[in-house]
């Protein structure tokens, strides 16, 4: 069952061909939003995969990092600033945030470290709040050349990225270093893995795409409240995802983010007053029957051979 | 198998939900977008505007619709739900668009209106919203947004004409209090109610912030009874607008006037508070009991629905729908340019009174006060449309 | 040199603390290169303390660990292996949601000498050999047995290329035949030039593999020598009196 | 001045009361069954629904409510676990917690439209005709309704404490919770054991809406904020810790309080989320934890 080494980066590959290819053949701006929001999501569980499901590091903070991209991105594009140096000045943040707050909270283990990470995300979403009351909306003459094929395609990089990264967590030296500290921390000490650097880094990574994809959102987003990109549903969003999908798996976030976002959608276009009811029947049905993931129940049922 | 028949449930169910989906705007009706919060943290506001564009668009077609050219065509309400998020109305919005709305109508709160008004001036499609007072939406330069509906500006010089205008000059609560939420809507009204209080002889002898959801208002409410505060003027969202008036209850603050924007606008204010809800003033910008044509075939309809009078957001909603349904009639043809245009140059009598837009998209709505009465929400100002008697002062708590 | 190879490992007063109880109290040995060490004592004598204090999962309150000389005490576990001491578990823990093969395949990566992916990988196949789990090598480590995790344990600390390896009760739990075979691939490790410290139980085997034994109670040092004279001085017989399965192993 | 930091501190005790309240049965599940029941907050919600409808209905006192809320939720909390929760029980424990997160998602939603759809979105609450009614202890006022909710919270746990500790039902809870495989191999029925943990947290939740419903407000949508408090609080208090985990709430309470004092209203949670990762840096098992 091992898959051979380059199969998964030839169907990323082919994957971004299909998907770079979809602004060509359509100016329907509801397929573009609906692409683009898989594929932010698909950036953002990702990037929350890399740290829970890769490092086994269950963190309820992911929000403040796609938060802090999002915030610093938006305001330096506004300010004049190129848009591509406004993104790296994102990342660049939020991997800074990565590591100050990584590094105290990683002492903490399992449930300590998911709710101090909460916390953490939560002190920085009301001061966000506090500091940067006022809507951020796009100026008239921003709006007027307002395409969403630019922000389509940054969204596919930041998805495709953080496959990349995640691909490379799965294969590398580094990767079966976290994967041993995801397993056990001592054993993986013992083995001569340095547990501690290994869940940093993963840490950094992490959030470094996090504030990349926040980046995205804030060059998408036409007028939001700052406070907004901080809501702690983007890590429960990011969460679910993964864990929908398959958690710790190259495959889980893609595939979690498209049924999560094509279910959700559909249902709110069909049923007004009760598509959020329907959904969560749906979503405890599938879970239910797929307790593992839909990855593991996709293999699952290509072995039995339907 | 189970698994099999699950995966079969969803894909089937997935599928035929969005095959239908792609089909464009069938000939023949006039489709307005709305995109309105029904679940999440505003749902009780998007519900009165709910009621509010479905019995006007129902109304307006029961009798033929719209006159469009040499046509008359219903309208047809395509509604989305955005659970409270902005980035969801965002989303639906665009979907809309490419359905062949030709105008969009607005859902509840300033952070969805802010994320829906920028979508509508991108698609270049004429935008109607109600139930947002937050001014600086209308100084983004946006072509495409209309709402006829009291702004910030008329909250803060409105409610001090109205209390001059009721109470005589020695009994007036000339000391005042400013209860403001951390948002950009609490900072401008505070702003506002601060700068417009000197003219109109009034002082704010304190201000304080608090964030949203806050739980304690203790520390706020000591402070302002120690500064010796008359006049209580905020904004609260319905939980704190309830906590803040138990706790000024039990902190036994007896301030002779309270104004509350939005919390006690739904009809559980005084299911939720008893007596203790009396008194407090709100500025909804419409009653049911205001003086304009229409009002009472609305009433009449919304009691039939839901057992009482038109909500207080219910109203406005309504003019809404009015007001694109002229536009689109003086424009003569479904084009959204068109209809913006037509829309700018509004002059109609609505179930709010008489509608006009300013350059800026706001209309020049006359200011209402609402206060509780015993129970039941009492228009008191102003007088000519149709007002009671504002009881003034508030009774103090330990002799109500 | 020669010190270094007289005192390849060397334990100088360590001393660890946990709330109110002294685990090990000031506890010196040193450890010659191509030994086999055996730490002995009753339940509760601090021995696995000891070894965790050696290996680095947990600090000493006082007192020093070196290796070949060199001062260890401050650096964590993993650096104490990629400089050579490798340690199994008492109660074994493998990497559960690894295969067998990957669980050997990151101590080969992470350990003493970096190897590359490919060399790494027969490399782990051909230690999974050795402990007579190659063909189990794809299979994921929850599923193997007891005794077959034990025998990973083993091949995932070779594979960290140690000077000197660490041993927690490796025979607790195995049958008189496992017995047999475990104690010829500890004596196959000793062949290739590995120091070992094991920490031990079964006295029938400290006797038959070690050369020397150091006996701990209630966290100190009592004896220490050759398995012969140690295991038989009154204090050691006196410790651990009352323990069945000891006397049964003095009387043979 | 001083009269006014007491005033404060007493508010914010009884308010970190409802806090402490509102995790114990979130904490209860989870030192019992390794779950994760994030739609806690929405049975909480539940709960005060009950209180307000009863209240509406009959005019019935909250504090009588009560004794319907938390049997009421105790039912429902049941038929969750046996419709839901019961197939998790034999994962392994990364496995409960992950899909009983997801699980509780998706109830979370699901009860969250029921409740728009059976009540309205609108905010309610309940106000009797003592509601206001305070102890005047010199300068310092304290509300009845909030103290009897208080007084009434620690019966409540007073309760759980003596069931836990004196009935076998309590015994085989505890001892589930300690060792489940012990606790299996002593014949302990598991499944019954889960069955009745999850009904009594859930029914602590509803017990907690009920008071909620006495001093603030209950909408569709509050249950988010519950859970999330909750979470602070049982880890704050030590992961299972019963009286940890209501003491956690009300020292939460306090700090909210009287930060919002010291460093204005606005950052009086941030203040109190500070405390909280102080606390976890000094003492990473939360401040109550079993050694």
């Amino acid at each position: 069952m091992t898959v051979p080494r380059l199969v998964p980066p030839a169907l990323i590959a082919c994957g971004v061909v299909v998907l770079g290819a979809v602004p060509l053949f359509t100016s329907s701006r509801s397929l573009l939003t609906w692409g683009f929001l898989i594929l932010l999501y698909i950036a953002l569980a990702q990037s929350w995969n890399l740290l829970g499901g890769f490092g086994g590091q269950v963190n309820l903070g992911h929000a403040a990092f796609f938060g802090l991209g999002a915030l610093v991105t938006r305001m330096l594009w506004l300010k004049g600033v190129p848009l591509v140096l406004a993104l790296l000045a994102g990342t660049a943040g939020a991997s800074l945030a990565g590591l100050i707050v990584g590094a105290p909270s990683l002492r903490l283990h399992g449930p300590y470290f998911a709710i101090g990470t909460l916390a953490v995300a939560e002190i920085l979403r009301i001061t966000a709040g506090n500091v940067f009351p006022e809507v951020s909306t796009l100026p008239a003459r921003a709006l007027a050349g307002y395409h969403l094929a630019p922000r389509y395609y940054l969204a596919l990089g930041a998805a495709l990225l953080t496959m990349l990264a995640a691909w490379r967590f799965g294969r590398s030296r580094f990767g079966y270093g976290l994967a041993a500290v995801r397993e056990d921390e001592a054993v993986a000490e013992a083995s001569g893995v340095h547990a501690f650097r290994h869940k940093l880094l993963a840490f950094v990574v992490s959030s470094a795409l996090a504030g990349l994809t926040g980046g995205v959102f804030g060059f998408y987003h036409v007028s939001f409240y700052p406070q907004f990109a901080f809501s702690p549903l983007w890590t429960f969003d990011a969460l679910l995802i993964t864990f929908l999908g398959g958690v710790g798996a190259l495959w889980g976030p893609p595939l979690g983010a498209a049924f999560f976002l094509m279910l959700r959608e559909a249902l709110a276009f069909r049923l007004l007053e009760v598509h959020v009811l329907i959904f969560g029947i749906l979503f405890i049905i599938i879970v239910l029957a797929f307790p593992g993931g839909l990855v593991e129940g996709w293999r699952t049922l290509a072995r039995r051979g339907y | 198998m189970q698994r099999f028949a699950v995966i079969a449930l969803i894909a089937g169910l997935t599928l035929a939900l969005i095959a239908p989906q792609s089909a464009g705007a069938p000939s023949g009706t006039i489709r307005l977008g709305a995109v309105v919060p029904l679940t999440g943290r505003f749902a009780s506001g998007g519900a009165q505007v709910k009621a509010g564009y479905e019995i006007a668009v129902e109304d307006i077609n029961a009798r033929g619709g719209v006159q469009v050219g040499t046509r008359r065509m219903p309208l047809e309400l395509v509604m989305l739900d955005d659970e409270s998020n902005p980035t969801q109305t965002v989303s639906r919005l665009e979907a809309l668009a490419t359905q062949g709305v030709v105008a969009y109508l607005g859902g509840f709160g300033s952070d969805l209106h802010a994320a829906a008004a920028a979508v509508a001036e991108k698609n270049r499609i004429p935008y109607c919203g109600v139930a947002f007072a937050l001014h600086s939406v209308h100084q983004q330069g946006f072509k495409y947004l209309f709402s006829p509906f009291i702004k910030s500006p008329d909250i803060a010089t409105g409610i001090y004409r109205f209390l001059n205008g009721t109470i005589p000059a020695d009994q007036r609560p000339r000391r005042v209090a400013i209860f403001a939420e951390r948002t950009d809507w609490g900072r401008e009204l505070d702003r506002l109610w601060t700068s417009r209080s000197t003219e109109n002889g009034y002082q704010v002898v304190f201000s304080a912030e608090y964030t949203v959801g806050t739980r304690d208002f203790s520390d706020v409410i000591l402070r302002a009874k120690a500064a010796g505060a008359e006049t209580v003027l905020s904004l609260p969202t319905p939980p704190d607008g309830l906590a803040i008036m138990r706790q000024m209850k039990e902190l036994d603050f007896n301030p002779r006037v309270v104004l509350m924007i939005r919390a006690p606008d739904a009809p559980s204010w005084t299911q939720a508070l008893g007596k203790d809800g009396d008194y407090v003033l709100l500025t909804p910008g419409w009653h049911f009991n205001f003086r304009a044509p229409g009002v009472a075939e609305l009433n009449a309809k919304h009691q039939q629905r839901f057992g009482r009078p038109a909500d207080v957001i219910t109203g406005p909603s309504y003019a809404c729908v009015q007001v694109v349904a002229d536009a689109i009639q003086r424009a003569g043809r479904l084009d959204p340019l068109a209809i913006r245009d037509a829309m700018a140059a509004t002059n109609i009598q609505t179930v709010v009174g008489p509608v006009r837009f300013r350059a800026d998209g706001t209309g020049a709505q006359p200011f209402v006060v609402v206060q509780w009465q015993n129970g039941t929400q009492q228009l008191v100002w102003p007088k000519e449309m149709g007002a009671v008697p504002f009881q003034y002062p508030a009774r103090p708590w330990r002799e109500r | 040199m020669s010190g270094d190879r007289q005192r390849l490992l060397a334990a100088e007063g360590l001393t660890k603390t946990f709330g109110g109880l002294r685990a090990v109290i000031d506890v010196s040995f040193t450890v010659a290169e191509g030994e086999i060490l055996g730490l002995v004592g009753p339940n509760g004598s601090g021995k696995t303390t000891v070894l965790n204090l050696i290996a680095g999962a947990l600090r000493t309150d006082a007192g020093r660990v070196r290796l070949a000389g060199r001062d260890i005490t401050r650096l964590p576990p993993s650096t104490r292996t990629r400089l050579g001491i490798a340690r199994t578990f008492q109660l074994v823990r493998p990497l559960r949601n690894l295969s067998a093969a990957d669980n050997v395949l990151v101590a080969r990566l992470y350990g003493r000498e970096r190897a590359d992916f490919s060399a790494a990988r027969s490399d782990s196949l051909r230690l999974l050999d050795l402990v007579g789990l190659r063909g189990k090598a794809q299979m994921l480590a929850t599923r193997l047995t007891l005794t077959e995790r034990k025998r990973l344990e083993i091949a995932r600390a070779l594979a960290t290329q140690p000077i000197v390896l660490l041993l927690d009760e490796p025979l607790s739990g195995l049958n008189p035949t496992e017995v047999d075979t475990a104690l010829s691939l500890l004596r196959t490790i000793r062949k290739v030039g590995i120091t070992l410290v094991i920490v031990e139980h079964n006295v029938r085997a400290v006797r038959a593999l070690c050369d020397r034994v150091v006996v701990l109670n209630s966290g100190r040092r009592v004896v220490e020598g050759t398995p012969g004279e140690a295991l038989s001085r009154p204090e050691v017989i006196e410790v651990y009196l009352g323990t069945r399965s000891a006397r049964a192993g003095f009387d043979a | 001045m001083t009269s006014i930091h007491v005033q404060n501190a007493v508010f914010g005790l009884l308010i970190g009361g409802l806090y402490g309240l509102g995790a114990v049965g979130l904490s209860l599940v989870f030192g019992v069954l390794t779950m994760l029941n994030v739609a806690h907050g929405e049975l909480i919600m539940l709960g005060g629904y009950v209180s307000i409808w009863l209240f509406t209905l009959w005019r019935l006192d909250p504090f009588v409510s009560v004794l319907v809320a938390g049997p009421a939720l105790f039912i429902v909390g049941a038929g969750l676990f046996w419709v839901l929760f019961r197939r998790l029980i034999h994962f392994t424990e990364e496995h409960k917690i992950k899909n009983s997160i997801l699980i509780g998602f998706g109830l979370a939603l699901v009860l969250q439209t029921l409740a728009i759809l059976a009540w309205e979105a609108d905010e309610r609450a309940v106000t009797p005709s003592y509601a206001g009614e305070v102890l005047a202890l010199g300068g310092v006022v304290v509300p009845l309704s909030r103290l009897a909710a208080l007084v009434l919270a620690f019966v409540v746990l007073g309760g759980l404490h003596l069931f836990l500790t004196h009935t076998r039902q309590g015994t085989a809870i505890r001892a589930t919770a300690e060792d489940e495989q012990g606790a299996a191999l002593a014949g302990i029925p598991i499944g019954r054991v889960y069955l009745i943990a999850f009904g009594l947290g859930s029914a602590l939740a509803g017990v907690a809406g009920a008071l909620v419903s006495v001093s603030e407000a209950i909408s569709p949508a509050i249950g988010l904020h519950w859970t999330l408090k909750a979470l602070i609080v049982i880890v704050l208090g030590g992961m299972g810790n019963i009286f940890g985990t209501f003491v956690a709430g009300v020292f939460l309470g306090v700090v909210e309080s009287m930060s919002g004092f010291l460093f204005g209203n606005a950052y009086r949670e941030v203040v109190g989320l500070a405390i909280f990762l102080i606390v976890l840096s000094a003492r990473p098992q939360g401040l109550f934890a079993r050694s």
